[in-house]
């Protein structure tokens, strides 16, 4: 008979991906949890807080996440592409690009003397370009693992330059600036695809004014916004840095395009209103939206809450968001076909859920299908299973969804990966 | 020998001391004279460690614990509460330095929060003047 | 012996000696009686000189045991820096009892103590206590009369400090500007050495001291003779305890009971539904706290030949039960069989912890 | 009345002398009173005044407490902290005016059947002389 | 208000005493937990009686309370019911402690009646061993006037002393030479069937009565209560409010709250130090008192247990130093109760209030500071 | 004494130059606790550990303080140091000198201070820490599934494997809500064919035992070792050992009696979606036109249930396919479609000439729908049927399994979960596992996804032949204090406590106790005790830093 390999690679460390790689840890696997990023945690940490209950994300997630490191079953690859699978269920074998951190993992105590010295700066991406970062940076405070990489992209070493600014800052022989990307190869009888979603650029939805009017912003951007350990260390405050005394949220940036429902819009933005409410006395807000989707038990109650503490609720078609003397104008054609138009100082808009950009080409390298949206396809009856045996796909790879879908395909999906790698 | 206040924080490990940590992270500036002491949730605080801490002479002493409904224990900050709050009525009712006890919630992201309560409560502290307990013979 | 004198009252002497102690850093701290205010007297663990202006080591009362307190500092490990004491002789015996329950220890203790004349009961410290300080201290000790004395105190024989390093001759005296220090030890001559006071020679009136014995003995035999076994037994003892609440103050307030979780306190002494079922049936009724003197006796058992008849059980008795009283009568006699005073010599074991081969030897070969 | 008073002893016996002793008793067939009722302990000294107190107050009408003959101690000194133990608790019963005489201490060895007979029935008619403990109705106990 | 009037033509005791009998008698209860008077006369004890005879000597309104009954009844049934049907005539105070400690499961209700009767208070248990008989004087006369004189000082602030506020199946008043009998409970039908008694008598006099009384004990409390404020504001009022306190213990020892094997402030992790710990705290303030952490424990011992301190003043008439204690735990528990809206043994299906939470509640003891 | 090691980390320059570790040296080394101190560049380097490993061996060590960085840095990585070296790991004691103290203190007299106090409180704690050992108990890795609709039945076979035994107990008939349906939404496949199949998969399958028409009667234990008693459909009584336990005992379909505007039981043809697919829609011609009205009892239980609206385009498409003439039109408030199939599916309902009417207020009356629109407007429309497309609520038995496990409900009577993001399929109790509709409302596919779930976190925490770690920092009671009064066992969330009422007092089950500590803070005599954090160790760190 043949043996059957019992380990089990995992593709994406989001919450789907920690969630599965922990569970399949517990039951004594070893678990491979690849992240293209040089921090792991997914789009969830970059959250301050998450609905229903306003539970703050980074203590959710962040007693997960040391489990994770701690945990001697889970060898968490960062900075790692997947390049080639082959074999079948039971028994794959995975080639695994690990770019160069840099920085040695190992040697790295995250004290972080390196980025001060550094003569780079750069839009800082995880923070939405809210801020700057370094070549050497760490995505936020907080983030893990706790040690920085060096975005070679920007190093003046890759310009030729012979800068040695954070090698000399470092006590500790961290950085490595001959690191080199490596490939490694691991045989693994189970995978679990877990890249997640990138958010839609709403920039090609035009009449949004996204990109051309600067306190448009997309749903991250204010998130990041609100985040304690974010760019402006939670105030909400408009480009010029003033708080902004009205804020409009707009639902469903995209959906006639897309041709699907995001699931999550609604009630996040419901909780920008939160943010809003709790962060600046007085604001204004008001959400724009056409069907109200807030599936679930605790939803309502909790948008009905947020609702009372004053939410301009206006069902609209065709808006056009315009720059305006006093701010931002947003006309708009309501549920009765009349128009209307109002002055707001901040648009938010909730873009698609969108598959993440890797996710197409994951799947072509596991040979798996994709649906008419890009996002992997599943079975019916079995939602986590892809066409391939022994290959199964958990969170918004999958679908938009919320957290705790992601979580319950992450199980299912674990507990299937542990079903067939079982001898 | 020790000019400065003494104060003392009661950390929930989940929530305020990876506060703490982060605030010390992001080398954001906290209070040198608060010490800290780690517990698993806000819940393990005994009043009588606060009363304790009073008696002998601690001019502050703070608690912080995740934020309402954010426990990781579920719901050990809510008994967190009751009980603190029943110390601090207590403590009003005579009259004896009820303000030198705070309880904070602060969340794990909320490293500059951590600061700001730290510097504002030491400062406050501060300006209260020495707990009048820790030079007071015969009191204990 | 020699003796150092000094013309100030004992208190005012003895602040004047740990003074010039904590001055010439001989001393690290002071333990002794005080009073804060009003009527708040207490023991003191002084390091602060300025704080000795609060002592009154002589003052007639007693709030709780030193022997007890003492224990308390010393018990998980012994002082690494010299304190002096200043305690009552039966306290000091305490002390000496709970050393030998490993409750205490010794090291680094210069012991200080006077001749007692006794001491007024907390109770009857609430009313007029001023007058009858000033009563007790103009009253040489040969009178036993004094109003609110510990009954106790009035049977105490035991009121010479044997085993203090430095003595005040205090019993005999109602000169209240002249003390005296006598010099027992040569750890205490250590101590005193360089401290300013006429030095004498002088003894402990043997003569007044056997007086005073004498009229204690004849006060405790008045007193006993209410407590022989005939007045006595279950009848006598219903009418004793009968009005006990269980509190077990007198154990809490005891030197000697050093129990941290007191066997009646402890679940093993608890009874369930089925017994108190029981005994109502036989009885027809059942008193309730329960064990009232089973508690007493059993505190007999456990503790009377260490008992050193202070009377601090019956000062917190909140229904004013002689406890101490009866405990001394007890305990004297259980003493008396193995030839046993506690807390007299360090060296000597307590009896029940103990044994010897040829003894008692008529018991159980009936 | 008298006639039909069977006192109740609560016997104590040491596993060692005593019980064995009551054992040897009992195989060779001695009659004896039914009054005593044995708990078996690894030796005297484990007899804990406060057993015979308990047992006393709650109406047992005598406590008798047997172990091996000084000096034949399976645990060397056992008995002889019971000989103590038992000496001070008849001393407070006598001072408080009680029955010291419903508590015995009585040295059995393993091979003295007899003595065990001996000492069991003088002890049960003592107590049967002095009638019930009148501790056992005294409610304010 | 409805209920039953009875003439009494001997005494107050006698007149409970026959209805208790008849009770008996009627075997509708298998045994009385009621004070009789120690032999000694100078006192009394709780009996749990089954005997007829004994039941004759009982005490069920004694002028002292020696021992406050819950405490009596925690002994009694801790560890479980007993299969007796007991009757338990007890002071109002004493059947809400009893209320609360079946809470924290220290007495089991099961198989337990409850009478209760108007208080008139309590004298000193010191004063009055000193001298029972004078006590014992005219009993009734003092219960009629309703005199406040030399009783616990805790008794005259009550204003739980009659049927309000108080879980008893059954309540006995007293107005003119009148018993009253006022069912409480859905049991006390039965009882009340057994007396051959129909509640149908109107009670509102009484109720009157009680309601003047009550007005008028409110007013005591209130000044007493901000007098005691000002007495205790700030740490040396607080201290010299505790003078003479050589903590003894007493106070928690007689408490009938006070549940705990071990007091925690008596625990060898609370109160065993090195004493390198002893001297250095001397050195930090030139000196300590021993016997120590006098404060801590009152302080503490309020934190215990202030939410169900149910105001009875056993602990001052415990306390060998007449330390005010009981007043200043009444104005605690009061003040502290309040918070949470409780009043302890009253209802035996309210929580005590840190057994349980709301999520939200209490900002006012939180960082007043907004969450950013 | 004791000896007691006490080690500082330099951290590279992060520490030694916030903080001058030479005083820190010089000051400590006055304390008689300490028998030796050390120091070293780097403790969590390589070259680190194996200093510590040397030094404790070298001078023998008893007990170990390290100030160093924060102890969720690395507390782990010196606890496997000390393990190593043959240390329990629990005599240590982590000091966090590098965030809390070098890092937020710029002054470095005062950083120097504060790594002062926070190491004596440390070293006034170390003697007072027990070693503390994490246990572990035989448990079984069978699983009782109670519930056999589409749920319970998927959980069923997503659990099963060689040496795992799964009890499955249904007090009907196997299937549940799928013996109501037609089909299945969006794919429009039959609901019978896919039932037929997943009982006949359980039924055959070895390891899977089903029990229909039967009752749970008890259930004691605790994860690992639960203990469940079941009386099967012949009046007999099996006792089973279990390891864990799945609840997918399903939701019910909201009957709107009590719901007066919806005419429901009032009108003759007014027909809940549920009987409509079940029997209405077999039995009769359909009529000319039927109206289908949405959200029927969601302001009631306060929450939108999520299957409504493509369920009622889903009945839409019957009808269509039974009767392509009789107009439908579709009552509702919001179009709640989400997920990445239904707006397509949406569209094409209305492709095939579904009208949907926006409604904010409704009243039904005999034949006709009096409505008001979004913009106010009265109107009155004509219609032979009414279905009403209502809400999905929690079953008659959530109650009674509630009771039976001691496991909290949610405000709206569903099972509550553990936690509502991260661990949706758990209960606070630990072996108790919720799926599908008593849950919360779901879809099919929701529910398969939480079937396999539940089944996916047995799977990984009950293996066959293993034996169930058990956490070491739990709560403990000193028997000889406690009174059983029971107020740890009130404040515990968990379960973890209960009352030994053979001898009153409170027992600790270390399976579920979760380490919190807040049954220590409760408990006035100091019976309940925290293991790691008990009282002395707690005040000796305060001591320490009052000094």
């Amino acid at each position: 008979m043949e043996t059957k390999n019992k380990d089990i690679l995992i593709i994406g460390a989001g919450l789907a991906g920690i969630e599965a790689s922990l569970l399949c840890a517990r039951a004594g696997r070893k678990v491979y949890l690849l992240e293209k990023e040089p921090y792991f945690g997914g789009s969830a940490i970059k959250s301050e807080e998450v609905f229903p209950l306003m539970e703050c994300a980074t203590c959710m997630l962040a007693p997960k996440q040391s489990d994770v490191l701690e945990n001697k079953n889970i060898e968490l690859l960062t900075l790692s592409e997947l390049q080639e699978v082959q074999g079948e269920a039971g028994n794959f074998t995975a080639r695994i690009k690990k770019q160069a951190r840099y920085v040695s993992l190992e040697n790295c105590i995250g004290c972080g003397a390196c980025f001060e010295p550094c003569p780079v700066e750069i839009d800082n991406n995880f923070e939405e370009g809210l801020s700057k970062r370094k070549a050497i940076y760490i995505a936020c405070a907080g983030a893990l693992p706790n040690a920085p990489a060096i975005d070679m992209n920007y190093c003046l070493r890759k310009k030729g330059e012979d800068c040695q600014a954070c090698k000399q800052s470092c006590m500790f022989d961290a950085i490595l600036y001959d690191d080199k990307d490596r490939e490694i190869t691991v045989n693994v009888g189970a995978i679990i695809v877990a890249t997640g979603f990138k958010l839609g650029d709403a920039s090609q939805y035009t009449n949004y004014g996204y990109k051309k009017f600067k306190n448009v912003l997309s749903a991250f951007e204010f998130e990041r916004l609100r985040a304690s350990n974010g760019p402006t260390t939670g105030i909400i405050q408009t480009k010029d840095g003033s708080p902004p005394d009205s804020i409009a949220l707009i639902h469903c940036v995209g959906r006639k395009e897309k041709g699907y429902c995001s699931q999550v819009c609604c009630l996040y933005l419901t909780k920008f209103a939160h943010y809003a409410f709790d962060k600046i006395p007085g604001v204004k807000v008001y959400q724009f939206y056409k069907e109200l989707s807030i599936p679930g038990k605790e939803n309502e109650h909790f948008y009905k809450e947020i609702q009372k503490k004053g939410i301009n609720s206006i069902r609209a078609e065709n808006i056009e968001i315009i720059e305006a003397d006093s701010g931002l104008q947003i006309n708009y054609q309501n549920g009765n076909n009349k128009n209307g138009s109002i002055a707001v100082d901040m648009v938010v808009l909730a873009p698609p859920i969108e598959p993440h950009p890797e996710t197409r080409n994951i799947a072509r390298i596991l040979n798996i299908e994709l649906d008419q949206f890009g996002f992997l396809k599943t079975q019916p009856f079995n939602p986590v299973e892809s066409n391939r045996a022994g290959i199964y796909i958990a969170g918004c790879a999958r679908e938009p969804n919320f957290m705790q879908e992601a979580v319950v395909q992450a199980q299912d999906a674990a507990g299937q990966a542990l079903n067939i790698t079982e001898d | 020998m020790q000019t400065e206040p003494t104060i003392i924080g009661f950390l929930c490990n989940w929530c305020s001391y990876a506060a703490a940590d982060l605030a010390g992270n992001s080398k954001l500036e906290v209070p040198g004279n608060l010490t800290t002491i780690r517990v698993m949730c806000s819940s393990r605080v005994d009043p009588v460690f606060i009363l304790n801490a009073y008696f002998q002479g601690a001019d502050g002493v703070l608690v912080a614990g995740c934020h309402p409904g954010d426990c990781h224990y579920q719901t050990g900050n809510y008994y967190a509460r009751r009980r603190l709050a029943l110390l601090i009525k207590i403590l009003q009712t005579f009259d004896i330095e009820p303000k030198r006890l705070r309880l904070s919630w602060i969340s794990a992201s909320e490293g500059q929060r951590f600061s700001e309560i730290t510097q504002e409560f030491a400062k406050f502290i501060k300006e209260a003047g020495p707990n009048p307990l820790k030079k007071k013979p015969f009191f204990e | 012996m020699k003796a150092l004198k000094l013309s100030q009252s004992p208190d005012n002497a003895i602040g004047s000696l740990l003074k010039y102690l904590f001055e010439q850093n001989k001393i690290s701290a002071a333990f002794v009686l005080c009073k804060n205010n009003s009527r708040d007297y207490f023991y003191g663990l002084i390091t602060d000189k300025n704080l000795l202006e609060k002592i009154t080591p002589t003052t007639p009362i007693m709030p709780s045991s030193a022997g007890k307190m003492l224990s308390k500092l010393t018990m998980l490990e012994p002082l690494t820096s010299p304190i002096a004491v200043v305690l009552r002789p039966c306290e000091m015996r305490a002390f000496y009892e709970l050393i030998k329950l490993e409750q205490a220890r010794p090291d680094n203790i210069l012991f200080i103590s006077f001749t007692c004349k006794g001491v007024i009961s907390i109770k009857e410290s609430k009313d007029g206590f001023e007058e009858k300080i000033e009563a007790y201290q103009k009253n040489p000790a040969t009178e036993l009369t004094l109003p609110g004395l510990r009954q106790c105190c009035q049977i105490c024989e035991n009121f010479v400090p044997e085993n203090a390093d430095i003595i005040l001759p205090l019993i005999e005296k109602n000169d209240l500007n002249n003390t005296t220090f006598l010099i027992k030890t040569e750890k205490a001559e250590d101590f005193v050495q360089g401290f300013e006071a006429e030095t004498v020679e002088e003894e402990l009136n043997d003569t007044e001291i056997s007086k005073i014995k004498e009229k204690r003995a004849r006060k405790k035999a008045e007193v006993f003779a209410n407590i022989t076994p005939d007045k006595l037994g279950m009848k006598g003892l219903i009418d004793i305890f009968g009005r006990c609440l269980n509190c077990h103050a007198c154990g809490r307030a005891c030197p000697i009971c050093y129990c941290n979780l007191c066997y009646f306190d402890s679940a093993d002494s608890e009874v369930g539904p089925k017994a108190y079922e029981a005994e109502t049936e036989t009885k027809g009724a059942y008193r309730l706290p329960a064990n009232t003197i089973f508690y007493h006796i059993g505190r007999m058992i456990h503790i009377s030949l260490s008992c050193i008849g202070c009377g601090m059980c019956t000062d917190v008795c909140p229904v004013s039960i002689p406890v101490g009283t009866i405990f001394t009568r007890v305990a004297e006699s259980a003493q008396e069989v193995f030839k046993y005073i506690p807390g007299r010599n360090i060296e000597e074991k307590i009896p029940i912890l103990t044994f010897k081969i040829n003894e008692f030897e008529e018991i159980g070969e009936e | 009345m008298e006639q039909t008073f069977n006192p109740r002893i609560i016997g104590f016996l040491c596993n060692w002398c005593s019980y064995a002793g009551a054992d040897l008793a009992g195989v060779s067939r001695l009659q004896m009173p039914p009054s005593i009722i044995p708990i078996r302990v690894m030796c005297s000294s484990r007899v804990d005044p406060l057993f015979i107190l308990t047992a006393l107050l709650r109406g047992s009408d005598a406590v008798l407490v047997a172990g091996c003959h000084p000096g034949d101690c399976h645990y060397q000194y056992g008995n002889y902290h019971t000989r103590r133990r038992i000496v001070l608790f008849n001393k407070i019963f006598e001072t408080l005016g009680l029955e010291t005489d419903r508590v015995r201490l009585a040295w059995v060895s393993a091979s003295e059947g007899g003595r065990y007979r001996d000492v069991v029935t003088q002890f049960t008619e003592h107590i049967k002389e002095k009638g019930p403990n009148p501790l056992k109705k005294e409610i304010f106990l | 208000m409805k209920g039953k009037i009875i003439e009494i033509k001997s005494d107050l005791n006698t007149a409970i005493k026959n209805i208790i009998k008849t009770l008996v008698q009627k075997k509708l209860f298998d045994a009385v937990f009621v004070p009789v008077r120690i032999p000694s006369r100078e006192s009394f004890a709780y009996l749990l009686i089954k005997d007829k005879e004994i039941l004759e000597s009982i005490t069920p309104l004694p002028p002292t309370m020696p021992v406050q009954g819950a405490r009596a009844l925690k002994d009694l049934t801790r560890l479980g019911k007993l299969n007796l049907r007991i009757l338990c005539i007890m002071r109002p105070c004493e059947i809400r402690a009893a209320v609360e400690l079946a809470k924290l499961r220290q007495i089991t209700l099961q198989n337990l009646t409850f009478f209760s009767f108007d208080c008139p208070g309590v004298f000193p248990t010191a004063e009055y061993i000193k001298s029972p008989e004078k006590y014992d004087q005219n009993i009734i006369e003092k219960i009629k006037a309703w005199q406040e004189d030399g009783l616990r000082p805790n008794c005259s602030i009550c204003v739980n002393f009659s049927h309000y506020n108080t879980p008893a199946d059954l309540h006995i008043g007293f107005y003119r030479n009148h018993l009253l009998i006022y069912p409480v409970s859905k049991n006390s039908q039965k009882i009340l069937d057994i007396l051959s008694y129909r509640a149908e008598d109107d009670l509102t006099e009484w109720e009157n009565s009680i309601n003047t009384l009550l007005k008028k004990k409110k007013e005591n409390r209130s000044r007493k209560f901000s007098l005691l404020s000002n007495q205790t504001k700030g740490i040396e009022n607080l201290e010299e409010f505790f003078t003479g306190c050589i903590n003894c213990h007493n106070c928690m020892r007689v408490c009938p709250i006070c549940y705990c094997r071990q007091c925690f402030f008596e625990s060898p992790e609370q109160s065993h130090h090195e004493a390198e710990e002893y001297l250095a705290r001397a050195k930090e303030k030139g000196g300590i008192r021993f016997p120590p952490e006098r404060m801590v424990f009152h302080l503490g011992r309020m934190n215990h247990m202030a939410l169900s301190c149910v105001g009875c003043g056993s602990c001052e008439d415990g306390c060998p130093m007449d330390v005010p204690v009981g007043q200043i735990f009444s104005f605690i528990g009061n003040e502290v109760q309040k918070m949470f809206d409780y009043l302890p043994g009253k209802n035996l299906e309210e929580p005590i209030p840190l057994l349980t939470f709301k999520e939200d509640e209490l900002h006012e003891y939180e960082d007043t500071r907004e969450k950013k | 004494m004791t000896k007691v090691g006490l080690f500082l980390c330099e951290c590279g320059p992060n520490i030694a130059e916030a903080v001058d570790l030479d005083k820190v040296t010089e000051v400590i080394k006055g304390d008689k606790k300490v028998a030796l101190i050390e120091r070293h560049r780097l403790l969590c380097s390589e070259d680190g550990k194996k200093f510590l490993a040397e030094s404790i061996k070298k001078n023998g060590f008893e007990r170990i303080v390290i100030a160093a960085c924060s102890p969720k840095q690395h507390e782990n990585t010196f606890m496997e140091v000390m393990t190593r070296a043959g240390l329990n790991p629990y005599l240590f004691q982590m000091v966090n000198i590098r965030e809390q103290c070098a890092w937020m203190t710029p002054d470095k007299e005062l950083a120097t201070q504060k790594a002062i106090r926070l190491i004596r409180a440390a070293i006034n704690r170390i003697n007072y820490h027990t070693p503390l050992k994490q246990k572990e108990i035989e448990c079984s890795p069978d699983v009782l599934i109670i519930g056999a609709g589409i749920t319970g039945i998927e959980t069923a076979l997503r659990t099963a494997q060689k040496n795992r035994n799964i009890y499955i107990v249904e007090k009907n008939e196997l299937g549940g809500v799928l013996n109501r349906l037609q089909s299945l939404y969006p794919g429009m496949q039959s609901a019978r064919e896919l039932l037929q199949k997943k009982i006949k998969e359980i039924k055959s399958h070895p390891e899977i035992k089903v029990f229909q028409k039967s009752k749970i009667k008890e259930i004691l234990g605790f994860f690992g070792n639960f203990i469940a008693r079941i009386e099967t459909e012949d009046k007999k009584e099996v006792k089973l050992n279990i390891g864990s336990i799945i609840l997918t005992i399903g939701g019910e379909t909201f009957v709107p009696a009590e719901l007066p505007n919806f005419g429901y039981k009032k009108f003759e043809n007014v027909f809940t979606a549920d009987e409509f697919e079940n029997s209405v829609i077999n039995k009769e011609n359909l009529p000319q036109t039927i109206a289908i009205v949405h959200c029927v009892g969601r302001e009631k239980f306060g929450y939108c249930s999520k299957i409504c609206c493509a369920n009622s385009m889903k009945l839409a498409r019957l009808i269509k396919e039974k009767s392509k003439n009789t107009k439908v039109f579709q009552f509702y408030k919001e179009l709640c479609l989400p997920g990445k199939e239904y707006d397509q599916f949406y569209k094409e309902t209305k492709e095939q000439g579904v009208e949907f009417i926006r409604y904010k207020n409704i009243e039904i009356g005999d034949h006709k729908i009096d409505y008001i629109s979004e913009d106010e407007i009265k109107q009155s429309l004509s219609v032979d049927m009414i279905i009403l497309s209502t809400g999905l609520v929690p079953g008659k038995d959530t109650q009674y399994f509630a009771n039976l496990l001691n496991i909290p409900l949610d405000d709206y009577g569903f099972f509550k979960e553990e936690h509502i993001k991260l661990a949706p399929v758990s209960t606070i109790t630990e072996g108790i596992s919720i799926a599908g509709g008593c849950q919360g409302p779901q879809d099919l596919n929701d529910a398969v996804i939480q079937a396999g779930a539940s089944a996916g976190r047995t799977l990984s925490s009950l293996i066959p032949g293993r034996r169930l770690q058990v956490e070491a920092k739990t709560c403990e009671i000193a028997d000889s204090i406690c009174v059983g009064c029971g107020v740890c066992v009130r404040v515990c969330t968990y379960g973890a406590l209960t009352i030994d009422e053979s001898k009153h007092i409170s027992v600790v089950n270390e399976v579920l106790c979760r380490g919190c500590g807040n049954c220590a803070a409760a408990c006035p005599s100091g019976a309940a005790r925290h293991r790691h954090f008990t009282n002395q160790e707690i005040y000796q760190e305060e001591r320490a830093m009052l000094k």
